[in-house]
């Protein structure tokens, strides 16, 4: 895994290589500068690719590699003791598909936080298990429906779908009247559920 | 007429879930067939007109004790000793020594068959028995039935110290 | 061969009685039962059977019998289907030792107490056998929570029986309530305060060996679903169903045989409180005889309307038999035996529908730390308070 | 027979092979529609949990891709279905956000009222049913007795009582009607009362109290470890509250309390909600004196099309935090819509507040954490 990381870096900081069909909230969005964005800057260098604020809500872009260290050092240096999501996005159409999308809330700061990284598809990710439980059954729900797949994590597997599935539903490429044909004959003994 | 009919309806009961008792490979039915035996052991007491004994022997034998065995054969898991074989290789060795043991005590019983004559049962009610027993077991037999009160505590003391590892 | 009369026929016919009737009091009783639930929870129970419900547990018993009688695979055939027999049974059993007055008593044997609680604890039997024959989980728990609670509880029990027996100097039913008439009290208020706190122990350990919330650990639905009857339905269930009702009765009649005088009358040593006799069946029954007449309007169909107007004036009859003075002497008794066992049986239901369920050990606790200790402190303090009394 | 005795015995399981396997659920009284627990017990002791949810997965976030933001809107109601009407507000105000538009100030407040009605009738519901599953079977009929006072004021606002689609993208889409503010008040008039009774049956009972007394006990750092939010935070004694912390509507208007317990045992929890209960009453009083005129709906397009964008609302939900993170692509469809839903991180908690404990208390833990299926497994 640790050689899947390392290509990361070379990717330019300004995030999205292609704004294409898919448009990134990039144009709107407007560099965020104060002093927890400049501290974090300053601690993790170039693994902050960028750190933008769109209508009051602050964000990191950061690599992919070093997401737990960057989530160890939000909860434990900066109180953000509070994981309230972690999700994703498929943009297909990127070189690197997948944006995980990591929600923090600080207690003491009464702030919120959002961390993103992109990966690509197949490519790990590190789990954030051991810096909030909570990110268990949010990591697991996320590779239900996207199949990122979370390095480290206890118990990675389905956790709304059933553990035959095949196919990941969120992921744009996944019509929303697909669904796994021969899971459904099997189990539910009916030709198709829809 | 009725008495003799009645006593060997609750001794053939008392046989057959004896025998049954130690035959069945389930558990569960041993212990129904010796709740079987004990009712008809009770059965046979009320026949001798000891009521008391024989309700408490209901109520501690089978409401007690039998509830109990089955509590713990439902906690264990028994499944694996019904899979294993009922009898050992030495079974017939057992038998020769049961059948021993059976001639012995059938030959002492008639030998000793003069002792056997009761006098014939009483044909109306007895009066209740109840407090004869308490009289029996608090008066004349008061330091036995201490001795053996104070056995059982400390029967009960050392299970509970042996099961509970941590008091 | 003592020649075939009356008096000698008389138990077989009650026992006939209660066999047949046994079922059909049951299923009045839960409609009972639903009927006061509904009234606390501000709603109106059943009301589609018969005039407001009034039908309803006949139809419930038709749907019980004919009902697919489902074994699950992998039971123990044999003992699933001994098991709600022995509970059955031993409760109806138990029926023909309460004495529902002096004359009504199928038999009263000399350790009847003793006989109604040996019958009580080989019921228990079926229940635990039961809930093992099922070969599930749930009724497996069910069934080793009823063995724990119901002999934690028989000992409770045990010991509120011999505070009663001390101060009764008898194990005879009948000789119990004798006994209460002669010393001019119930024996609730005998030995003054320990028989009211005996009949307290009494009450909460029949309360735990009926399954009774806040003691139906056995079948906490909630937690174990219905516990031991889990994989039983249709008629089997029918029988388990019975069985607790009856030992609900039971329990009660043994409660009112030994607490509250049996079949005399509150006060049964006042003589100028006679009239009570005669009052209480008539005014109870002509209260409910007028309420069902006053009902028959409101009916919705004539159906329903005549079945209440005969149920009145059924109701109506029997009040009026009772102000007949050959028929009270005999059935007064009668009256206030099963006037009392109301009350308890009201007070369990009430109890049912306030109280939340114990925990399995909370419950153990409350047994084995509480009510036994109590128990055995009680006993002696009756033992005492006799020899001082002479 | 003693060697087949040894050889039983030799491996030492005889006494400890009573390990066993309880399957609660999909189908049980107590889980609260389709959740299903694994259990290990060890006799009635539970030495493990596994929950396995999605019973009720109708990938609600794969639909919300393929409708547009109006058409998504009736949605979400049948997430946490008792609660409909905060789901609705939650997805609204989102929404809002990200085209930039606030609700006039009467929507605001008729909002606020119907959301805080929506907290009562969530809580009612809970407290049936939770007492129910702890064995008092009464309050549950006392409970929904009076939850249908609350559907009736839906009904009559907006015709419908369960899903009832309330609120609009940027307001409201129908008006008070004659004597909202009436029976609303006579409805706030009559609670303190009801609430008493329920507090009266359950709050000093004996039973009650040794059922849920130091059962299911969750720290306030487990439970900010663990992302628990909403009464089953405040009860582990972190005043966090939303409304309070990061105000939405016009909360910050009105005065009322968070309350908090202690222990963050079951028993806090049940006084953190009654109590939460008679703080919405108080909001709801003081709003339905205050509803200001004026229009009901803010200048919003005919077709909603955010500007490409991405949001993340939550407001407190019944439950606890419900989020909605929406990426726009300046569509008609949200590009990506994430509900964040209360109960399902909530749920996570029930294997750390169980352990240990009797297969009795995972009931009465079920019923304390107050799930919702369709949240759940949305």
């Amino acid at each position: 895994m640790a050689e899947e990381k390392k290509p990361d870096p070379t990717v330019p900081p300004s995030a999205p290589p292609k704004p294409a069909a898919a448009a990134p909230p990039k144009p709107a969005a407007q560099p965020w500068d104060d002093e927890l964005a400049r501290r974090v800057r300053e601690r993790f260098r170039s693994a902050i690719k960028d750190s933008l604020t769109y209508l009051g809500q602050n964000y990191f872009v950061v690599d992919a590699a070093s997401i737990t260290s960057i989530c160890g050092y939000l909860k434990h240096e900066e109180e953000f003791n509070y994981l309230v999501d972690v999700t994703a996005v498929d943009y297909p159409k990127r070189e690197k598909r997948f944006e995980l999308v990591y929600i923090l809330y600080s207690f003491p700061r009464n702030t919120r936080v959002r961390v993103k990284a992109s990966i690509a598809e197949n490519e790990p990710i590190d789990s954030v298990t051991p810096v909030w439980q909570t990110a268990n059954w949010l990591e697991r729900e996320v590779y239900d429906m996207f199949g990122i797949r979370f390095a480290g994590h206890p118990d990675l597997k389905r956790i709304l779908l059933p553990d035959g599935w095949q196919g990941h539903p969120l992921r744009k490429d996944y019509s929303i009247l697909k669904q796994d044909e021969q899971w459904v004959q099997e189990n539910l003994h009916i030709e198709s559920g829809q | 007429m009725l008495d003799q009919a009645f006593f060997y309806l609750f001794a053939s009961v008392i046989l057959l879930g004896g025998l049954l008792t130690i035959t069945r490979r389930s558990a569960v039915h041993s212990a129904i067939f010796l709740i079987a035996t004990l009712l008809g052991i009770a059965g046979l007491f009320l026949h001798l007109q000891a009521e008391f004994l024989a309700g408490v022997q209901v109520i501690l034998y089978v409401g007690g004790i039998m509830v109990l065995f089955l509590f713990v054969i439902m906690l264990v898991n028994l499944d694996q000793a019904a899979r294993q074989r009922q009898f050992n290789r030495q079974w017939w060795l057992a038998l020769l020594a049961a059948a021993a043991v059976c001639g012995e005590a059938l030959y002492g019983l008639y030998r000793g068959r003069g002792a056997f004559t009761f006098p014939g049962a009483v044909p109306g009610n007895m009066p209740p028995n109840t407090q004869a027993v308490g009289n029996a077991l608090y008066q004349n037999y008061m330091l036995p039935f201490e001795v053996a009160s104070i056995m059982l505590l400390v029967a009960m003391v050392g299970a509970v110290v042996m099961a509970k590892k941590r008091l | 061969m003592p020649p075939i009369t009356l008096a000698a026929l008389k138990p077989y016919i009650m026992m006939v009685l209660i066999v047949g009737i046994g079922p059909l009091g049951v299923g009045y009783l839960v409609l009972l039962e639903r009927k006061l639930m509904a009234d606390m929870q501000a709603r109106l129970g059943p009301m589609r059977v018969g005039p407001q419900g009034l039908l309803q547990p006949i139809a419930d018993a038709v749907k019980l019998l004919l009902k697919e009688d489902v074994i699950p695979g992998m039971v123990d055939k044999w003992v699933f289907w001994l098991a709600p027999c022995v509970t059955v049974t031993t409760a109806l059993a138990a029926f023909s030792l309460v004495p529902f007055s002096s004359d009504f008593v199928i038999t009263d044997v000399n350790i009847g107490v003793l006989a109604i609680l040996a019958l009580s604890s080989v019921g228990v039997l079926g229940i635990i056998l039961g809930g093992w024959a099922a070969n599930s989980h749930y009724p497996l728990l069910g069934s080793l929570r009823a063995t724990a609670q119901m002999v934690s509880y028989e000992v409770v029990m045990g010991f509120a029986v011999v505070a009663v027996l001390l101060m009764a100097g008898s194990l005879s039913m009948v000789e119990i309530v004798k006994a209460q008439a002669e010393s001019h009290r119930w024996f609730l208020f005998g030995a003054f305060p320990f028989g009211l706190i005996a009949f307290f122990m009494y009450y909460v350990a029949a309360m735990a060996e009926t399954n009774r919330s806040p003691f139906d650990l056995p079948e906490a639905e909630s937690e174990l679903v219905a516990g031991f009857m889990t994989e039983y339905s249709g008629f089997r269930w029918a029988l388990y169903f019975l069985a607790e009702y009856c030992n609900i009765i039971v329990v009660c009649s043994l409660a009112v045989t030994l607490f509250l005088g049996g079949w005399l009358r509150p006060f049964p040593s006042v003589t100028w409180l006679g009239w009570l006799d005669y009052a209480a069946p008539v005014g109870s029954f002509l209260l409910a005889g007028g309420l069902s007449l006053y009902l028959v309007k409101r009916q919705p169909r004539a159906f329903d309307q005549i079945v209440l107007a005969a149920v009145g004036l059924a109701l109506l009859a029997v009040a009026g038999l009772f102000a007949w003075p050959a028929f009270n002497a005999l059935f007064r008794g009668v009256f206030w035996f099963m006037a009392k066992i109301m009350v308890l049986v009201y007070s369990f239901m009430w109890v049912r529908f306030t109280f939340p369920r114990y925990r399995y050990d909370q419950l153990m606790r409350l047994g084995w730390r509480v009510m036994i200790p109590l128990g055995i402190v009680n006993v002696i303090a009756i033992g005492i308070v006799l020899v001082l009394k002479g | 027979m003693a060697d087949d005795l040894k050889h039983t015995t030799g491996e030492a399981t005889f006494l400890d092979a009573n390990e066993i396997v309880l399957n609660m659920g999909p189908q049980h009284p107590a889980t609260h529609g389709v959740l299903r627990v694994i259990l290990k017990l060890d006799g009635e002791k539970i030495i493990g949990t596994e929950c396995v949810i999605g019973y009720l997965h109708r990938g609600v976030e794969k639909i919300g891709e393929n409708r547009t933001y109006v058409q998504f809107n009736p949605y979400v109601d049948r997430l946490d279905y008792v609660a409909s009407v905060s789901n609705g507000l939650g997805y609204c105000e989102a929404v809002e956000k990200l085209l930039s538009v606030t609700a006039p100030p009467r929507a605001q407040t008729v909002r606020v009222i119907l959301t805080e009605l929506n907290r009562i009738a969530s809580h009612l519901i809970w407290l049936g049913t939770h007492a129910l599953d702890i064995g008092a079977m009464t309050p549950l009929f006392y409970t929904f007795n009076q939850r249908e006072d609350i559907l009736k004021i839906y009904e009559n606002y907006c015709g419908a009582r369960l899903t009832t689609h309330a609120f609009r993208i940027g307001g409201l889409q129908y008006d008070l009607y004659q004597g909202f503010e009436q029976q609303v008040k006579k409805f706030c008039d009559e609670m303190p009362a009801k609430v008493d009774e329920y507090e009266q049956l359950l709050t000093t009972n004996r039973i009650w109290v040794a059922r849920t007394q130091g059962v299911g006990v969750l720290t306030a750092e487990d439970a900010i470890e663990f992302g628990v939010t909403g009464p089953m935070l405040r009860a582990a004694g972190v005043k966090w509250d939303i409304r309070k912390a990061i105000p939405y509507e016009n909360y910050a208007d009105f005065e009322f309390d968070i309350p908090t317990g202690k222990n963050g045992d079951t028993y806090d929890r049940y006084l953190v909600r009654m109590e939460e209960m008679r703080q919405a009453r108080r909001i709801i009083q003081q709003a339905v004196d205050r509803i200001p005129d004026g229009p009901i709906m803010a200048k919003v397009p005919k077709v909603v099309k955010p500007p490409a964008g991405e949001v993340y609302h939550s407001i407190e939900a019944p439950k606890g935090e419900l989020g909605y993170f929406i990426v726009s692509d300046g569509g008609l469809q949200p590009y990506r819509l994430r509900i964040r839903p209360p109960s399902f991180v909530n749920l996570q908690a029930l294997d750390r507040m169980v352990r240990g404990s009797l297969v009795a208390d995972v009931v009465a833990v079920i019923g304390t954490i107050d799930i919702v299926l369709g949240e759940v497994d949305r």
